[in-house]
């Protein structure tokens, strides 16, 4: 018990952050009901990925500063094979997309390995590059989305056996995102490759002498955070039914949900469930200060409180929680 | 004492254009006296932060929702949804595609023409043109660039020297210029979109020779097409006030006066320095008092009827 | 003390003109950027000139001077990316200030956020242990929330750029920009500072090794706000020459400074993991990069293709810099 | 270069094996032969390049230049899988388990049979091991332990062990190697790396012996050649003086006045219980403890590090109370940790390293003057006679250089006191010496030294009065005559003087301690 809350704690903290928003919430807004949760899961959907996508190199000692990049140029690279084209071409289209995030990713990390430059620095380059191709592809915000596509975040999943109550909890964004994060991150968890990433992250030295084969461990790093950013550009085009070549807000905030959810910057430490959790806080807060009517422009400011505040906290209790003297 | 609750959906942050438009609005719905509160999302983000607002601003239940879309197709999904909920939904600046939203809108893509018609009759029509877009990728942006090409095709004789985007951001434009000044290629003008006093600054410290200058109405620009001597250059109207207009239209709406059409276009007005009409014109138009980021044309007659006080004082209802 | 071993047998001529550059690093950098100004040379026959360098000089001035606080930071592990917003938040409230008051208040009144900003950094880091990145971007944040929050009481009472920061700014002396004379005084104090100052000597060491740093009795929380202040009073005033040159105060003025200070940073070779680097290189990395964006102004290629292009020869710099630096 | 007539074809052959970073040769002409079942000593003086060659004989780092063959066929071993599949396995002179992995998930990393790590690592007299705790949870002579039964659970056909012992309290090492001499019997071969020579003539057969990078002999070993290899590592460094500790009459002369440091009743949660003694002026008193009996937090303590639960410790006289490091440098109290990470800041200069205390207080940040600064660094580096060839970055230095920087920096700051805590760990015998003798002239001027060490013999070279500690008491107080191996023993198991028992059996007696805070 005691081992879960230390590795836990800090998941089970932010949950009970979660929990206590969503009391807030109701109370400002009694009207605040299965739908409006429908509408926070959709809003979650990019960034949640664009977290994902961050997190997994993150835990592999890198930093990915091209994850918006890449999810704008996956998502006008969909929206313009879409454009005109049947339904069922989406069906290709799809795969076609994730692998090119794939490839793109693992392209970041070959790089890395390669030219030996800090991953700051050849993510902050391939920003650029990514960026450039994204306009070269897409001159304007346009294109198109297949309507099942875009039918497959709206609405709620039927679940047999479950009230029809319940089942409205069950927004289709949320059901579609856990799918499609558990497919990828729980076997990955189990398995050595796992493993081996969460090594190089810890001490890449002793990983090296423990036999983990460091340089394609990080390019396997890179390419499936470049899957994830895919998924992301993909629930951007889904979402808005277009592609738009300027990247969103979505670097800065990958790298804030990460350190909220717990995930070491130095790497090797962490999980997946943590900043999805800081995702939908996050956007909770912003849903509650819109319900409130706050002026926008204090918005901001209360934003990078709350940011500010909850890792100084939690660097806090780590500080008090640690035996006396020993430095981080 | 006013009655209704108003949603504002924006999503460029820090532009003194965008904080007019906000401002406008929240007089506006001040001097209205029909507004009780305006919920207001205002934040740097894309189409898919706007659409989140846009269901945040559902969910509080508000009667209207006044949006400046990032992108007009893009924010489809949650105008409809607004709609479906019974909320009137109005864009202001740019159109979108959902049918249901009004429109009242900054015609671009005149905007970009209007300019750049005027600039090449001044070059005579020939000569080198420097073309100093906006942000690559932003539908703004495309839109100005259908109107230039429109006008460049009217005149074979014009040619573009060199195309930038400065992102609609005063450094990057400064050195942009200085960069192409300093090559000494022979321009005979400059279109920029709306990043404009810095160009005329940069022509000012290089001692470089004064070519004719397109930019926006502008507060510091306005001042420059005063002042500067030896600069020949016109302003084209973008009022950022257009926000103040949409709260206007929203709540007619609201009031059971729907308008005859779902769009209604504000066309930009041309205020130049070449004529005596003009600098009458521009002179009346000056507000050295405004940041220079700010337009000039703080109000749209008709549309909006708070004062310039009000709108400075930038206070909505309950403030 | 000082008998380098030398190698027994000759060494070729590649090698010791390798182990040369290797021992000097600012001399491939010096070459790198030569070899950027040819190339500028050969596209636009005529440009390099007087004029133009003082323009070069003028906007890679502020660059540095931003790159300087990334250097300085970066040496002890972290990263400031709040200096684009505190430049741009006293440059703002200088111009808006001096309308109304006396030069000195209003120079008082713009360094004050300056302050305040770096304080809150410094004990975030120093003392709650925020990880930098986090800790900087919520100020930044919340910096530039009040600073929209302020700009709406300022609208009435217009702006207005000091003569003496148009001169500074603009103002070229025989052939010299105005700005050399802030800028050497600065760059001579930040070099000598890290290489022959107490401080200097702790931010390498705190960034090396803090517990090694802790264990001489060295108290990290000292260092660090001491760092921040200095990093943000350096962007305060590269804010107010900024303004000088650009002379139109904007709410995201400087913010485009961020990532290129990065860069030039890294590019001339501070590591980003701390305790190691210094700021000559750093100088040179911010020439480069303005150059660099010269010559892709005068690229006649769309945008897309400029941004890829960018965005490789920042890698291919960089991964050229390491690779003849390193494996002395 | 002496040339033994082989009996068998060996397991393990490395010639001509040399490596070059940039100007220093690390390694020059090195050569290595291993007989099956076999363990094999290699020596040699801080900076001859032992770990060099384990590091490329495990595929750790690629040689320049020299063939390896193994088992009569020439290997390639360019990775530490491509030796672990040739059945090379080593354990390095660092940690090498992950630190964020618990130990399960290390095993699993590398593909280690649960079942035989578990064996083993009771084996080596770590009985409650909970294999779900983090690495970085674990003290490190566990660690070093449990990296080795890592290795042994894939029974190589060749184990190197790097300074396994250097780091270990004396049960474990004891265990360590009987563990590895069975390894012998069992037919595998082991390459063995340690300063001790003890260890090396009850364990090896023959013994390999480096200077400057270069095999310089090959002996048997067989009782009395220890001088042989002395002379061997060191070439014409030799000086084997004996540093003795004071006379009677130093003591008495040095003992009138107040003592410097005086330790009562400390107190440190449950790791430090009722500890007094005093520390004079020019004496040097030794700690002596297992692993984890409370001598990492006695120290901490001592150096500011942790502030203690209760009791106080007056210097001069007065009563101090340290918050930081810092508070107790200011009172001329000087730390020394046994691990150099924790000391050094790897990628400065040797002269920064030293000179880094002069920089630390807040009315010491303004320019440096930089001659005086040289006179003083250059002063210590003398004294301490460090290698200084790759002075540009610590990093660079052998261990046994890295070691000595971080006694340096308090000799050139001229601290009256000095907390040792191991210092000679993996240092070789020469530099031992200096080391001895450094201490002695230290206490001679009058300054003071606490000194602990892992290995029991230094406590009669150095130390005036030895300190025992058990379980987190002072147990037993000896002055340097009284102090002979038995008694430090017994005392060190917490056996009042006088009883009789065998060491070797009682090894286990102790349990496996489970944290330790500061080191
Ligand atoms: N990365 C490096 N760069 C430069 N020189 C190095 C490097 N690594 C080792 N050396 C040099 O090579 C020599 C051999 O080093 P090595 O670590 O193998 O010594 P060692 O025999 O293990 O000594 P010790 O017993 O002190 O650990 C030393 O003089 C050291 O300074
Ligand atoms: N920057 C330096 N360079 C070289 N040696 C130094 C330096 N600073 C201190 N020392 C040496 O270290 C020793 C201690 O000096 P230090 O100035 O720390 O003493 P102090 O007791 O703090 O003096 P004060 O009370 O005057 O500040 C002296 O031998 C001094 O010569
Ligand atoms: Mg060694
Ligand atoms: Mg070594």
């Amino acid at each position: 018990m005691s081992r879960f809350l230390r590795n836990q704690g800090w998941v089970a903290g932010l949950f009970a952050l979660l929990i206590f928003l969503f009391v807030v919430t109701k109370l400002i807004q009694p009207a605040y009901g299965s739908g409006d949760f429908g509408s926070l899961a959709r809003a979650v959907l990019p960034y949640a990925f664009a977290v994902a996508a961050q997190t997994v190199v993150v835990i592999a000692g890198g930093i990915d500063l091209s994850v918006a990049a890449m999810m704008a140029l996956t998502s006008v690279t969909a929206a313009s094979m879409m454009n005109g084209a049947s339904e069922e071409y989406a069906l290709f289209v799809v795969p076609f997309v994730l692998a090119m995030g794939f490839v793109l990713g693992a392209l970041n990390g070959v790089l890395i390995v390669v030219t030996r430059v800090p991953d700051i620095v050849v993510t902050l380059a391939t920003l650029f590059v990514l960026q450039g191709a994204a306009l070269l592809v897409l001159g304007a915000p346009g294109g198109a989305a297949a309507e099942w596509l875009k039918a497959s975040v709206i609405g709620t999943v039927p679940i047999p056996g479950l009230p029809d109550w319940a089942d409205a909890w069950v927004p289709k964004a949320l059901a579609l995102l856990v799918v499609c994060l558990c497919i990828i991150w729980i076997p990955l968890r189990r398995s050595r490759l796992g493993l081996s990433i969460y090594a190089i992250g810890s001490n890449e030295l002793a990983a090296f002498r423990s036999g983990v084969p460091v340089a394609r461990t990080r390019i396997i790093a890179y390419a499936l955070s470049g899957l994830f950013a895919a998924m992301g550009g993909l629930s951007l085009t889904i979402s808005t039914g277009i592609g738009a070549p300027i990247p969103g807000p979505y670097l800065l905030a990958s790298v804030a949900a990460v350190v909220l959810g717990g995930v070491a910057l130095g790497g090797g430490k962490g999980g997946l469930l943590g900043p999805i959790i800081a995702v939908f806080v996050l956007r909770l807060v912003r849903t509650d200060l819109t319900l409130l009517a706050i002026d926008p422009n204090v918005t901001a400011i209360i934003e990078g409180l709350i940011m500010v505040a909850v890792v100084m906290f939690g660097a806090f209790i780590t500080i008090r929680g640690r035996p006396v003297g020993a430095t981080p | 004492a006013g009655k209704y609750t108003i949603g504002i959906s924006n999503t460029v942050q820090g532009n003194g254009w965008r904080e007019e438009m906000i401002c406008a609005m929240k007089a506006q719905a001040l001097a209205s006296g029909e507004v009780a509160k305006l919920n207001i999302a205002h934040r740097n983000t894309d189409a898919a932060g706007q659409l989140e607002d846009i269901r945040n601003l559902i969910s509080a239940k508000v009667d209207a929702i006044v949006v400046n879309p990032a992108d007009p197709a893009g924010i489809k999904a949650g105008l409809e949804e607004a709609t479906k909920a019974g909320i009137v939904v109005v864009a202001v600046d740019q159109a979108v595609t959902e049918p249901s939203a009004y429109i009242i809108s900054n015609n671009q893509e005149q905007y970009a023409y209007l300019g750049a018609k005027w600039l090449f009759q001044q070059m005579g029509g020939k000569g080198e043109v420097f073309y100093m877009r906006g942000a690559a990728g932003a539908s703004a942006d495309s839109d100005r660039d259908k109107g230039f090409k429109k006008a460049l095709a009217e005149f074979p004789d014009v040619k573009v020297a060199q195309e930038v985007f400065t992102g609609w951001q005063q450094d990057q434009a400064k050195q942009q210029i200085l960069s192409f000044l300093a090559t000494g290629t022979p321009i005979n003008g400059i279109w920029t979109s709306g990043i404009d006093n810095v160009i005329v600054d940069a022509l000012v410290e290089q001692q470089a020779p004064m070519v004719p200058v397109v930019g926006a109405d502008n507060a510091g620009f306005v001042g420059q097409l005063n002042t500067v001597k030896g600069l020949v250059g016109a302003a084209v109207t973008n009022p950022g006030s257009i926000g103040g207009a949409g709260v206007t239209l929203a709540l007619q709406i609201l009031d059971g006066k729907k308008p005859a059409q779902q769009t209604v276009l504000v066309n930009p007005e041309l205020w130049e320095n070449a004529t005596d009409a003009g600098k009458a014109k521009l002179k009346s138009a000056a507000d050295p008092s405004l940041s220079p980021e700010w337009p000039v044309s703080i109000s749209i007659p008709d549309w909006t009827t708070y004062t310039k006080d009000q709108i400075v004082a930038c206070k909505g209802p309950g403030e | 003390m000082t008998d380098i071993a030398t190698m027994p047998q000759p060494v070729s001529f590649g090698r010791r003109v390798k182990r040369f550059m290797a021992d000097r690093p600012l001399i491939p950098l010096i070459i790198l950027l030569i070899i950027l100004v040819v190339i500028l040379q050969i596209l636009r026959p005529g440009i390099v000139n007087e004029r133009w360098l003082a323009n070069t000089a003028k906007f890679a001035i502020p660059l540095a001077i931003l790159a300087g606080c990334q250097t300085m930071t970066m040496l002890t592990g972290g990263i400031d990316l709040s200096v684009g917003t505190v430049a741009t938040m006293s440059a703002f409230i200088m111009a808006t200030q001096i309308v109304n008051q006396d030069p000195t208040v209003a120079f008082l009144l713009a360094m004050l956020p300056a302050v305040l900003i770096g304080l809150v950094n410094g004990i975030g880091v120093g003392v709650f242990r925020v990880h930098p990145l986090i800790m900087t971007l919520g100020t930044s944040l919340i910096g530039t929330g009040f600073l929209q929050v302020y700009q709406r009481t300022v609208i009435a009472s217009g702006a207005k750029i000091p003569d003496f920061l148009n001169w500074l700014g603009t103002g070229v002396t025989y052939g010299f920009p105005n700005a050399l004379l802030l800028f050497v005084p600065v760059a001579v104090l930040i070099v000598f500072t890290l290489n022959r100052t107490g401080f200097g000597r702790l931010l390498y060491a705190v960034g090396d090794n803090e517990r090694a740093a802790r264990l001489s009795g060295v108290r990290y929380w000292q260092v660090i706000t001491a760092l921040y202040v200095l990093s943000s009073l350096l962007a305060g005033i590269t804010g107010l020459l900024y303004i000088g040159l650009i002379k139109a105060p904007s709410l995201s003025l400087a913010e485009p400074l961020v990532l290129p200070s990065v860069a030039a940073a890294v590019i001339g070779g501070t590591s980003i993991f701390g305790g190691r680097g210094g700021y000559t290189g750093t100088i040179i990395g911010a020439l480069i990069l303005t150059v660099l964006t010269t010559l892709l102004t005068i690229l006649q290629m769309p945008e897309g293709g400029r941004r890829i292009l960018f965005g490789f020869i920042v890698l291919f710099v960089t991964a050229a810099y390491l690779r003849i630096v390193e494996d002395r | 270069m002496t040339t033994n007539p082989l009996p068998q074809n060996p397991l393990l052959d490395a010639t001509g094996v040399a490596k070059n970073y940039g100007a220093v040769a690390a390694l020059r002409n090195a050569s290595l032969s291993v007989l099956p079942g076999e363990v094999h000593a290699l020596m040699g003086a801080n900076g001859a390049g032992k770990s060099t060659l384990v590091k490329i004989l495990t595929g750790a780092i690629n040689a320049d230049a020299g063939r390896i063959l193994i088992r009569g066929q020439q290997l390639d071993v360019r990775s530490p899988a491509a030796a672990r599949r040739a059945g090379l396995l080593p354990v390095y002179q660092e940690p090498s388990l992950i630190p964020d992995l618990d130990v399960l998930s290390n095993l699993r990393l590398t593909r280690t049979p649960v079942e035989p790590f578990r064996a083993w690592v009771r084996e080596l007299g770590i009985p409650n091991l909970d294999i779900r705790d983090t690495a970085r949870d674990i003290p490190l002579a566990i660690l070093r332990v449990l990296d080795l039964a890592r290795a042994l659970a894939v029974e190589p056909d060749v184990l190197l062990l790097d300074e396994m012992t250097a780091a270990l309290p004396a049960n474990l090492a004891e265990k360590v190697l009987e563990v590895v001499r069975r390894q012998g019997d069992a037919g595998r071969s082991v390459i063995f790396i340690s300063h001790r020579f003890v260890e090396i003539s009850a364990l090896c057969d023959r013994a390999t012996v480096l200077r400057d990078g270069s095999t310089v002999g090959v002996v048997d070993i067989e009782p009395g050649v220890e001088e042989r290899i002395v002379e061997m590592m060191l070439g014409t460094r030799i000086e084997k003086t004996r540093v003795g500790a004071r006379t009677a009459n130093d003591v008495a002369a040095a003992s009138g006045g107040r003592p410097r440091l005086s330790v009562r009743n400390l107190q440190l949660g449950t790791k430090l219980n009722d500890v007094s003694f005093d520390l004079a002026n020019g004496e040097v008193v030794g700690v002596f403890a297992l692993e984890g009996q409370g001598q990492d937090e006695l120290f901490a303590a001592l150096a500011g590090s942790i502030r203690p639960t209760g009791g106080t410790i007056d210097v001069d006289g007065a009563p101090v109370k340290f918050s930081h490091p810092s508070d107790a440098i200011q009172a001329g109290i000087a730390y020394v940790p046994g691990d150099r990470t924790e000391a050094l800041a790897m990628q400065r200069s040797v002269r920064e390293n030293i000179a880094l205390p002069f920089s630390a207080g807040l009315r010491k940040w303004g320019p440096i003057r930089m001659r005086r600064e040289q006179v003083v660094v250059s002063g210590a580096i003398g004294r301490l006679q460090i290698d200084t060839r790759a002075q540009g970055e610590v990093q660079r230095l052998s261990g046994g250089n890295q070691q000595k920087v971080t006694i340096a920096r308090w000799i050139a700051a001229n601290a009256r006191t000095i907390l040792c805590f191991d210092p000679t760990r993996g240092i070789d015998v020469g530099t031992k010496q200096e080391i001895y003798k450094l201490l002695r002239e230290l206490a001679g001027q009058g300054k003071s030294v606490l000194f602990y060490t892992s290995e029991m013999e230094e406590v009669q070279r150095v130390c005036d009065r030895v300190i025992v500690i058990f379980g987190g008491r002072v147990v037993d107080t000896f002055s340097v005559e009284e102090a002979d191996e038995p008694a430090l023993m017994r005392a060190a198991y917490g056996l009042p003087r006088g009883a009789r028992a065998d060491v070797g059996i009682l090894a286990d007696v102790r349990p496996a301690s489970d944290a330790e805070a500061a080191s």
